[in-house]
């Protein structure tokens, strides 16, 4: 092979994946030298879709920055959400009433399984087969319907306060809820059979971009992309925040089952496994709920004392991490956003090489990397 | 390990570079160290028996008015601890060594670091601007950033 | 055969004896050409429609609905909207091999209309080396697409191009060697042949599909190579929408589009009849002579029969598409390299050696001669 | 790998297969399963507490302006002047809903609740001004001509009455100060007046006596 390469004269292609490309979740744009179908190298170059959240976040209020963090991660706005009111709220000390906790799980668990849903259904849209997508979307229409009931969007939900969440839940939401979940629950088996176990799927998957555990760890790959790797880490569970420490669950792991630990396969397993786990939280969540108010007294101008904070949360796509610092006005100070896909892709370079065009796409949609996080 | 135990032995190693510990208000705690052991101190950090902070956080640039910093949040997955890091730099021609070896994860963090603040970090393995474009002018987290009127002859 | 038709022609309408032969076998072969082409167009509008529809029930939705009943006239719609688009040549493409790309893959695909046996007599041209010739005329597809491409100056294109140049190559191998068992039956490579030669009183059980266990397995192999050999999912690497963006003709549009469309509904449709004429009894009615019935009804039957059988293929493809993700291009050649061209490869030698050994006699006539 | 392996290969791919297609066959003939909404002739209800569009009910406006403080992307502007009866009186309210994202803190602190969200959330326009929604009907300069007019009466009787003040000059109320820096400064600059259609509030220089300082 290497002979005959080198007798016939062969030239590197130079080829620009994105910003407009179907399958890079976004204006995400990849560099690609490639020596026919196998890539030499991939660059990505990312930012086109940067919108200065941070600089955003030192000209607002601490309330007025809500809004924006729907638009960090917008497949779980609730997520973020959260995390920033968890981040400011640990700031200032705030004690948080005990429902609004428990809302919070709840809210950030059905956006958990919403988000993985896309991950899912994206990840098998870029290998070809377009119908589970539908499926995705189908189940995750019904989330979307149990939130626009308790914040009246659909996508930028804007629920959760500094200090509670906005409104109390809905009529019959903790009823719908669990009829979604006896609704939700049986399609994950479907779905690993129409897909997940497909030969030709765990073949596209398996042994594809393998990340040990302690590299991922180095690269600080977060959420599924480290569990992937086998790295039994879950911030819910090592750091525990809210109430997440009440609810018994599992922490989802890549086993190698296909390939090796930490290939696509992996990563794209332990997403499907944290809906089933997401479903569990949530049964309990909705057995354990107190009453009660569901907000704390928020002063309206309010004002954190001096002092730097770093709160991380466990999204659906890793660890947001909210690096702020009060200087004692109404603004942050300094808001720095760690967003897991950002740092993610740190990695995308390193473990694409000498893999397959078609691999690429696998592994970008592996990673379930979203551009609005990556670009702040 | 606290973070008082841990600034005591990173002192106890690297004496003068090690400056204060940063513990009221800070969560978590910062051991302030001087920039140009940065390097050093973080491949103590990461590979000592005591410490194994393996992992890297958050790699975020400050701007406090009279001078920068760079601040590291670092966790070790092995023994669950946390700490941060951080180094004060002058406001002329901010720079300190790169970390990228110690952790790879700090490439894209010190590249937007670079990119929204203008600091350089010596040493990395590939220092370019990463969410603007590569012909921005000026670096926008700056606390002095003045906005351009014109990008390439556009009104912005 | 076009020449006895127009001397039946002439013979049948005194008025027509003045006109020279050779005007009207060729007004017999224009008239025969167009019914073909009218049949093969209003065939892969139809099924753009019915693909639509397909994947809008398998994917809990409802698909075309409103150009006509049902959205019966979308296909119309689609076909104005395509000729009306803007016609554009990427300004570095080579105009020459760009604009001919299209007309290359379209012939290809259509022209092999001309051997499909629709029924008993309804066949535009019973070539004796029928199957060689379907062989041989969608092979002209890859020059096409090859040629769109590389003209394209656009590197997805050629990609795609690429990747479907070695695709199809590698599948005509097996695709051929998979047919061959149908063609030794017979003893004939008409296709008209070979139909006739699944005929008998057997019903189904005439078909080669049951003829010996190499057979059966000869039709699976057959399908799959051939599915792989008209771009379609899984095999559909050479546009790889999610790849390639769209593989060889991403800077296609308006009609150039649409023909390279239409040549992959044709395709569909060529590769299912020669499933349906080589494994599943072609024409032949079960259980009824074709042949001895009028000619007119021995026609529409064997038509409808032959439609239906082809046309469920067409839909099985169709299932096919919406049900699995796409394999990648290595492990496309290795699919075809490892896996069916040694198959198909003992399979032929299965089925030589079973008509050595039973003098061409299949199963279910043994078993039918046990019982007189 | 072997025969063995070879043969499970085959058996497995399609197995799998056809697994996939019994699935995909069910949702294919079952009708039930179908979950498309038709939708300009089928609607789905808007849940009670729906986002859509922001309407302003000025009659209960009190133009505390807290809406406009509140708005994270400064969609809301509005100018009132301070009437014959000390009370504000609304000169203009507009919402940018071209850049309004919905997030539903302007309601939440609307201390009359006049600010309310409507069920809308159909709307397309030629241009981009007509995304600015208009809740006062009458013309800005109108009104405080007429306002000022009141209170210039109002001012004058009260000078009548006492013979002894001089004539106060009409109180404005600060309307919305809009940061001088774009939120999304650098790459995603915002547009600026230059490139904004008619529809916004022409009447945006109005003397620096009526206090109304302009929103952009």
């Amino acid at each position: 092979m290497k002979a005959r390469a080198e007798a016939l004269p062969t030239q590197e292609m130079l080829i620009n994946m994105g910003p407009q490309h179907p399958s890079t979740h976004g204006v995400l744009r990849v560099i690609l030298r490639t020596d026919g179908e196998v890539v030499v190298n991939a660059r990505p170059d990312v930012g086109y879709l940067h919108r200065a959240l941070e600089k955003i976040g030192e000209r607002v209020t601490y309330a007025q920055f809500m809004p924006f963090t729907d638009r960090l991660d917008y497949l779980a706005s609730m997520n973020c959400n959260a995390a920033w009111a968890w981040t400011v709220e640990k700031l200032a000390g705030i004690e948080v009433p005990e429902r609004a906790e428990y809302i919070r799980v709840i809210v950030c668990e059905l956006n958990r399984i919403s988000s993985h849903l896309i991950a899912f259904g994206s990840f098998t849209a870029d290998m070809g087969a377009f119908t589970p997508f539908l499926y995705a979307i189908r189940e995750r229409e019904r989330i979307n319907d149990l939130f626009e009931d308790i914040c009246g969007n659909r996508l930028t939900y804007n629920y959760v306060r500094i200090g509670g969440v906005s409104a109390d839940l809905p009529d019959r939401f903790l009823e719908k809820t669990k009829e979604f979940l006896d609704y939700f629950e049986p399609k994950i088996p479907e779905y690993n059979k129409l897909i997940s176990y497909n030969k030709i799927f765990v073949h596209r998957l398996a042994n594809v971009a393998a990340i040990s555990g302690g590299e991922a760890v180095a690269y600080g790959l977060t959420g599924p992309n480290l569990r992937g790797s086998g790295v039994s880490f879950d911030l819910r569970r090592s750091e525990p925040y809210s109430v997440y420490p009440k609810l018994d669950f599992d922490v989802c792991v890549g086993t190698g089952e296909r390939g090796t630990v930490g290939d696509c396969f992996d990563r794209y397993m332990v997403r499907i496994n944290e809906m089933r786990e997401s479903v569990k939280i949530l049964r309990q969540a909705i057995a354990q709920i107190p009453g009660g108010p569901v907000m704390a007294k928020v002063p309206r101008a309010f004002k954190p004392p001096v002092g730097e904070v770093y709160f991380r949360a466990e999204n659906p796509r890793g660890e947001t991490g909210i690096y702020l610092i009060s200087d004692g006005t109404v603004n942050p100070y300094r808001l720095k956003l760690r967003a897991p896909s950002f740092v993610t892709m740190n990695i995308f370079e390193k473990v694409t090489k000498g893999l397959m065009i078609a691999d690429i796409v696998a592994v970008i949609g592996s990673f379930d990397i979203i551009l609005p996080e990556i670009d702040r | 390990m606290e973070p008082k135990a841990i600034f005591e032995a990173v002192k106890g190693k690297f004496g003068e570079a090690v400056v204060e510990l940063q513990e009221e208000g800070f969560r978590p705690a910062f051991v302030v160290v001087s920039p140009e052991s940065v390097r050093e101190i973080s491949l103590f950090l990461r590979d000592d028996p005591a410490m194994k902070f393996d992992s890297l956080m958050c790699l975020s640039g400050v701007d406090y008015k009279d001078r920068f910093a760079v601040a590291y949040h670092l966790h070790s997955l092995e023994i669950g601890h946390r700490i941060g890091v951080k180094a004060y730099l002058p406001r002329e021609a901010p720079s300190l060594p790169s970390v990228d070896g110690v952790w790879p994860a700090a490439n894209f963090q010190e590249r937007e670091a670079f990119d929204l603040y203008g600091i350089v970090f010596p040493g990395s393995k590939d220092l370019r601007r990463i969410l603007l474009p590569e012909d921005w002018v000026g670096y926008p987290l700056r606390k002095d950033y003045k906005y351009p009127e014109f990008y390439h002859g556009i009104k912005v | 055969m076009m020449e006895s038709l127009a001397v039946s022609l002439v013979n049948a309408v005194p008025a027509l004896s003045g006109v020279p032969l050779w005007t009207m076998t060729l007004l017999v072969m224009v008239v025969v050409a167009a019914v073909v082409l009218t049949f093969a167009l209003l065939y892969a509008g139809l099924a753009t429609y019915v693909e639509r529809k397909v994947a809008g029930d398998i994917q809990a939705r409802i698909g075309p609905n409103r150009v006509g009943p049902l959205g019966l006239l979308q296909f119309l719609a689609d076909g104005i909207k395509l000729l009306l688009k803007e016609d554009i040549i990427p300004a570095k493409a080579d105009r020459f091999l760009f604009a001919l790309a299209p007309y290359l893959v379209f012939i290809g695909s259509f022209a092999a209309f001309v051997v499909v046996p629709f029924g008993v007599g309804l066949i535009a041209s019973d070539l004796n080396i029928g199957v060689y010739y379907v062989m041989a005329i969608s092979s002209l597809v890859v020059v096409g697409v090859m040629l769109a491409g590389w003209s394209s100056n656009n590197k997805w294109a050629l990609l795609g191009g690429m990747r479907a140049a070695a695709q199809i190559v590698s599948y005509e191998v097996p695709v051929g060697m998979a047919l061959l068992p149908a063609v030794l039956i017979a003893g004939s490579l008409s296709l008209q042949d070979i139909v006739r030669s699944q005929g008998g009183l057997l019903g189904i059980f005439g078909w080669n599909l049951f003829h010996n266990p190499f057979t059966f397995v000869s039709f699976f192999l057959y399908y799959t190579a051939a599915l792989a050999e008209t771009n379609r999912t899984p095999f559909d690497i050479p546009e790889a929408e999610s790849e390639l963006v769209s593989g060889y003709h991403v800077e296609y549009s308006g009609i150039r589009f649409a023909f390279f469309f239409l040549a992959e509904y044709g395709d569909m449709f060529v590769v299912s009849a020669l499933a349906t004429a080589c494994f599943l009894g072609g024409w032949h009615v079960p259980f009824l002579d074709a042949e001895a019935l009028p000619v007119a009804w021995g026609n529409l039957f064997s038509l409808g029969v032959f439609l239906a059988k082809a046309l469920g293929l067409v839909l099985l493809m169709m299932w096919i598409r919406w049900t699995l993700p796409r394999l990648r291009v290595d492990q496309l050649m290795r699919m075809s390299w490892k896996y069916l061209v040694p198959i198909t490869f003992f399979n032929l030698l299965g089925v030589s050696l079973w008509l050595l050994v039973f003098h061409g006699k299949g199963i279910p006539r043994m078993i039918a001669s046990l019982f007189g | 790998m072997g025969l063995k392996g070879y043969l499970h290969d085959i058996w497995e791919a399609v197995a799998t297969t056809a697994k996939g297609m019994r699935i995909t066959a069910r949702y294919g003939v079952d009708p039930r399963e179908t979950i498309t909404l038709q939708y300009p002739e089928e609607r789905w209800e808007p849940s009670e507490r729906f986002r859509g569009f922001l309407h302003n009910d000025i009659k209960r406006c009190t133009s505390c302006t807290m809406c406009v403080k509140v708005c994270p992307v400064d969609c809301i502007s509005l100018e009132s002047v301070r009437g014959a009866d000390k009370k504000l009186v609304l000169a203009s309210y507009d919402i940018n809903i071209g850049r309004c994202m919905y997030c539903g803190l302007c309601v939440e602190v609307c201390p009359p609740k006049s600010l309310t969200h409507t069920s809308g959330y159909e709307k397309a326009t030629v241009t981009r001004g007509e995304l600015i929604l208009h809740f006062v009907p009458e013309d800005a300069e109108e009104i405080k001509a007429r306002v000022a007019k009141q209170v210039a009466e109002a001012a004058a009787k009260a000078e009548a009455e006492k013979s002894a003040k001089a004539e106060a000059p009409p109180m404005g109320w600060p309307a919305p100060v809009f940061a001088a820096g774009n939120p999304g400064a650098g790459a995603d600059a915002e547009k600026k007046p230059a490139q904004e259609p008619k529809g916004e509030p022409a009447n945006r220089e109005e003397p620096p006596k009526e206090g109304g300082e302009k929103a952009e």
